[in-house]
């Protein structure tokens, strides 16, 4: 990709994701905050593209979007969403909560400036190919798969959660 | 203006800090429980962003073997969709009893 | 099974609730929905898609048919009851006919017997061709009702051809027929048997051992033979239950006793069944018409009816298998030329009153399957 | 000038596609006949199912608008389009409006990585049916948010039947695509690959298609797929978001004119994308018949006179069917439309016999074959088979093609393993 490109594509992105995301917390109806949240994953997606991991940004849309958000969305369909549009949308503590997240950007605002110099400007040699075999070979290589046991216990994280929503979802079982 | 046009990890660690800070806000002041859980989700993919940005530093000082952060990001999805799972069950299981989707009227230890 | 009298199929105290799961959620399905048949409402209340009750709304093709009867003389009453069933339109006329022949204590000649018997067969295999394509259509197998409509076609340009009209014929006169029947009439019913017994294997062959087919029909609409007889239902529907009942064994009319057939039962009483009996009806109305072509005696086709009848004072109810089920007239006479009171007893209004006990706990898909599988006409329905 | 025509014909003779490559040109160039392309493989597709349903159901079809009905799709094109554009009073208008075009656009970008051949691809991606799965997987959430902004019982019944349902084939085709993705790895080089246009080489490499590997392995897998492709691209038996006869038109019950036909090109377009994934990863892509059986500069030429023959054939078929029509004065032109379309596919076929020609088209002509076999197979279906109903399918999904998808993949895992 010719490099004129990536800071044009990085701020579309980045800028997608932002308005996103405000979306996601402003709006009343939760529909549209699903969609909105939708359209901030798809460009985060395009960001891992950027980032050279096609693997997770495949995941990213599989399961993130493909998944989890027609999940949201169903549920959303299940449950009665004309009347808390006209209710209050935000909690009596949201001062609070605001100010918590002020003195979060803070923190993040005195780590990033301090710690600038860390991070050599992306000056480094970065190999640019597809690494999805990387990350297979990490997950399940027969002696450089580091995290073959987190990747079983990854599963059975699954299967708890299917049981789980399962047992909470089902009228009478 | 080299600092923006050049587009470094530093570029991805503040673009997943203001989405976590974004997720934040709306997990403190939103009512609607399925708002929380879409924030939670923000927070989970900034994290996950910061994560493959990290790898991808990592593979430039590393090599490309360095991935990681991309393991991980992976693990966060998994869980984000157990954790989706588990928590839109709580929730149909919620409004079935109080016939409300507010986080602020789940008042009661047990009903 | 819970008496289906004492329950109500919709508490609409809470209408229109969007909640699934948590609430239930109430569908009007029609007037206007492509798989009712007609102009039938269907309030349905379900639990996603699970059916917990359904109530019918009907009236929507009224036409006051039986007050009609009320100023009109015999005579012109009959071409109204072809509007009715214009499925079957010969039989509801075969139906009246026979009616007002016995308040008349008059009786067709055996010409007439037998060519009313052959039209009257031929019309039961056209309905039910209607009825296959049109249920198949509704279970998602759009191809059938092309193949059953090519068929029927055949029986409609017979029925031109012997009165003129394919639909609503008025093909019978009160004491026997208007019509001699035409030259070739034999012969054209004739081909038509052989034409069409290959024709009935085709569908069969693209429906009864189709593996979906098997899954949506059976165990599906199941209804007992003792639910069916509380709730008096009739025709294909109460034999695939596994009630032998049919009236032209039971209580014979026109000539059928001359005619050697079968009454197909079934045994689940599931739309699979009600399916197989009406195939096997078809073939057996077959076999009814190869016998009464073959034996047409000469002689005249009107009985001895005066030009203004007056039937003596008194009533009289007279029955018989229309396709749907069991047709009745209940005619009053004053002694005037006009009827005191008509009743019909359609058997699509009656076996309609089973969808709710035939749909509960059922899908949605179901309650489409089961509308399809009772074999309603709204025009029977209503009136 | 100079320049840009050097970097038009820097890609000329190139063994990468043009997103590859990264030429600009060439990549627009292909996106555009991509989309046009499938535009007309839409319309084509519109009149065949209506003519070989017609003629499956003993009745002739579009007759009227020109010759055979050959106008019909277009004649409907322009009607949806002059028609008025209708939005339920009570629907959530920006909802109701974006629908349509997330399925378009689900539908439309997964020909990024479909492979017509080796080089006739927009781009080649590493992760490529990831990719194709995970982008026609948002299809779905066009269809949920459509029914669910049209705020009417049916199209809220069809969108929650629709995303239960896609979610759940989701997963069977999911384990099937796998078994096939381990068997790339069976390569000489040993590594699998993701990418559309690897699972061809490595068919190429392999020496035959992957529905006959480790028989009958490959052909359960690929029986599952093509079982849950179907149920993916919502058409019959398995078109219960749709049931006309339960649900009116299900999801898209209250959309009109441009909108709906926005649907319907997306549920056309799906149909060919679905059946391109099928057609690259088990029936070879773009590979013609035996190509390791029968080689040969013989047999290359006798394989490259296929798409010229075909067409030639279609013109003939054209030919007959004119010289048949009636003679009446009133059929006149009719007739020498078909003469004329006639012509046309004539003159194509002997372009295409031009070897250049022909060598070039070889790959596409194969591969739209191929596709254009599993589109019949649709029309078939539509034909034949009855609806499923909803518990059914969700227990064709889960019971019967969950469990066997693994089973294959599991068996394959193994047979692989004993063959390397």
């Amino acid at each position: 990709m010719a490099p004129v490109a990536t800071p044009f594509f990085f701020y579309l992105l980045a800028a997608t994701m932002i308005i996103g995301g405000v979306l996601v917390i402003t709006r009343k109806n939760a529909v549209h905050s699903a969609l909105a949240l939708i359209t901030a994953l798809l460009a985060q997606a395009g960001i891992y593209l950027m980032l050279y991991a096609p693997f997770v940004a495949g995941v990213q849309i599989i399961l993130y979007a493909g998944g989890i958000m027609v999940l949201f969305l169903f549920v959303i369909m299940l449950i009665s969403i004309e009347r808390t549009e006209k209710e209050r949308q935000f909690n009596k503590q949201w001062l609070v909560g605001i100010a918590t997240a002020g003195a979060l950007g803070g923190l993040f605002i005195a780590v990033y400036t301090k710690g600038k110099s860390l991070f050599p400007e992306g000056r480094l040699s970065y190999p640019e190919s597809g690494n999805t075999q990387g990350v297979a070979d990490l997950l399940y290589g027969q002696h450089t798969g580091t995290y073959m046991f987190s990747f079983e216990i990854a599963s059975l994280l699954l299967l708890v959660a299917i049981i789980g929503a399962v047992v909470m979802a089902k009228k009478r079982i | 203006m080299d600092a923006m046009l050049h587009i470094s990890t530093l570029h991805y660690l503040v673009l997943g800090a203001a989405l976590f800070l974004l997720g934040v806000i709306g997990v403190l002041t939103r009512r609607n429980i399925v708002i929380v859980l879409m924030s939670i989700e923000l927070i989970l993919n900034a994290v996950n962003l910061n994560l493959v940005a990290f790898s991808r530093y990592w593979q430039g000082i590393h090599g490309a073997t360095a991935l990681h952060g991309q393991v991980f990001a992976i693990f966060v999805i998994t869980d984000a969709a157990a954790e989706a799972a588990v928590g839109l069950g709580i929730l149909i299981a919620f409004f079935r009893n109080k016939e409300t989707v507010n986080v602020d009227e789940v008042n009661l230890l047990k009903w | 099974m819970t008496d289906p009298r004492t329950l109500s199929p919709l508490e609409l105290e809470n209408p229109d609730k969007t909640y699934l799961d948590a609430n239930e959620l109430i569908i009007n399905m029609g007037p206007q929905h492509p798989a009712t048949h007609g102009v039938l409402r269907v309030i349905l209340r379900l639990d996603g898609e699970k059916v917990l009750g359904l109530e019918c709304v009907i009236g929507y093709l009224h036409r006051g048919v039986e007050k009609i009867a009320e100023n009109r003389t015999y005579t012109m009453f009959n071409p109204y009851v072809d509007r009715m069933d214009y499925v079957a339109a010969v039989s509801n006329g075969l139906g009246y006919c026979e009616a007002v022949e016995k308040l008349l204590s008059v009786e067709a000649p055996p010409r007439a017997q037998y060519i009313r018997v052959i039209l009257t067969e031929l019309n039961r295999i056209a309905s039910h061709q209607l009825w296959l394509g049109t249920h198949a259509l509704d279970i998602g197998a759009i191809t059938p009702l092309f193949y059953t409509f090519r068929d029927r076609e055949e029986i409609l340009k017979i029925f031109e051809k012997y009165c003129g009209a394919r639909l609503t014929t008025h093909a019978f006169r009160i004491g026997g027929l208007q019509y001699e029947a035409y030259e070739g009439f034999e012969k054209d019913v004739k081909n038509f048997v052989s034409f069409v017994k290959p024709k009935i294997d085709e569908y069969e062959e693209l429906l009864t051992t189709n593996r979906i087919w098997l899954e949506r029909t059976k165990g599906v609409g199941v209804i007992s033979g003792k639910d069916c007889i509380a709730l008096g239902v009739t025709g294909p529907v109460l034999r695939a239950s596994g009630v032998k009942w049919d009236i032209r064994k039971a209580l014979p009319y026109a000539n059928y006793k001359n005619f050697d057939f079968e009454v197909p039962i079934g045994t689940n009483g599931d739309t699979y069944d009600r399916y197989i009996v009406r195939m096997i009806e078809m073939r057996q109305s077959l076999r009814i018409i190869e016998q009464a072509v073959g034996g047409i005696p000469e002689g005249p086709i009107m009985a001895k009816v005066p030009k203004v009848m007056k039937p003596p004072v008194g009533e009289v109810y007279h029955s018989i298998e229309a396709p749907k089920g069991e047709l009745g007239y209940f005619i009053v006479s004053d002694g005037s030329t006009q009827p005191y009171r008509v009743r019909v007893r359609p058997p699509s209004f009656v076996n309609l009153q089973a969808l709710d006990l035939m749909c509960r706990n059922q899908l949605v898909a179901d309650v489409i399957a089961v509308i399809g599988t009772l074999d309603i006409v709204l025009g029977e329905v209503d009136r | 000038m100079r320049v840009i025509i050097d970097y038009i014909q820097s890609y000329l003779g190139s063994d990468q596609t043009p997103g590859v490559a990264g030429n600009w040109f060439w990549a627009t160039v292909y996106v555009l006949l991509v989309f046009v392309g499938l535009s007309v493989a839409v319309i084509a597709m519109n009149w065949l199912e209506r003519k070989i349903l017609a003629h499956m159901q003993v009745r002739l079809g579009p007759m009227r608008v020109g010759p055979h009905g050959l106008l019909q799709p277009i004649a409907d094109a322009l009607k949806l389009l002059l028609k008025e554009d209708l939005i339920p009073s009570e629907a959530d208008k920006t909802v109701f409006w974006i629908a349509p075009f997330i399925v378009v656009l689900a539908a439309f970008t997964v020909f990024v990585v479909v492979p017509f051949g080796p080089t006739h691809a927009i781009t080649d991606m590493n992760i490529g049916i990831l990719f194709m799965l995970g982008v026609s997987s948002l299809s779905v959430l066009g269809i949920v948010t459509a029914g669910w902004a049209s705020n009417s019982h049916y199209p809220l019944i069809g969108a929650l039947r629709s995303s239960a349902q896609m979610v759940s084939y989701e997963v069977a085709m999911g384990l099937a695509v796998v078994s096939v993705i381990l068997m790339t790895s069976l390569n000489p080089t040993g590594t699998g690959t993701l990418s559309m246009i690897g699972i061809v080489r490595a068919q190429q490499a392999q020496g035959t298609w992957f529905i006959f590997k480790f028989f009958p392995l490959g052909l359960i897998g690929f029986f599952i797929f093509a079982v849950a492709m179907v149920a993916e691209t919502n058409r019959a038996p398995f078109d219960l978001p749709e049931a006309e006869s339960e649900l009116t038109a299900g999801f898209h019950t209250e959309y009109s004119g441009f909108r709906w036909s926005l649907f319907f090109l997306a549920e056309y377009s799906a149909m060919i994308a679905v059946s391109s994934i099928a057609v690259t990863l088990w029936l070879g892509g773009w590979l013609r018949p035996f190509p390791n059986a029968l080689q040969g500069a013989r047999w290359d030429f006798f394989f490259a006179l296929f798409p010229g023959i075909t067409f030639l054939f279609l013109g003939a078929l054209a030919i007959f069917s004119a010289s048949r029509m009636p003679k009446h004065p009133y059929f006149r032109i009719q007739t020498l439309g078909l003469a004329g379309f006639a012509a046309v596919l004539v003159l194509i076929g002997a372009v295409l016999l031009y070897p250049p020609v022909s060598r070039v088209v070889q790959d596409v002509f194969w591969f739209s074959a191929k596709v254009a076999a599993f589109m019949y197979l649709y029309i078939w279906y539509r034909g034949t088979f009855p609806r499923y109903r909803f518990d059914q399918l969700m227990k064709v999904g889960w019971k019967v093609l969950l469990p066997t998808g693994l089973a294959v993949l599991i068996l394959t895992a193994t047979a692989g393993f004993f063959v390397r």
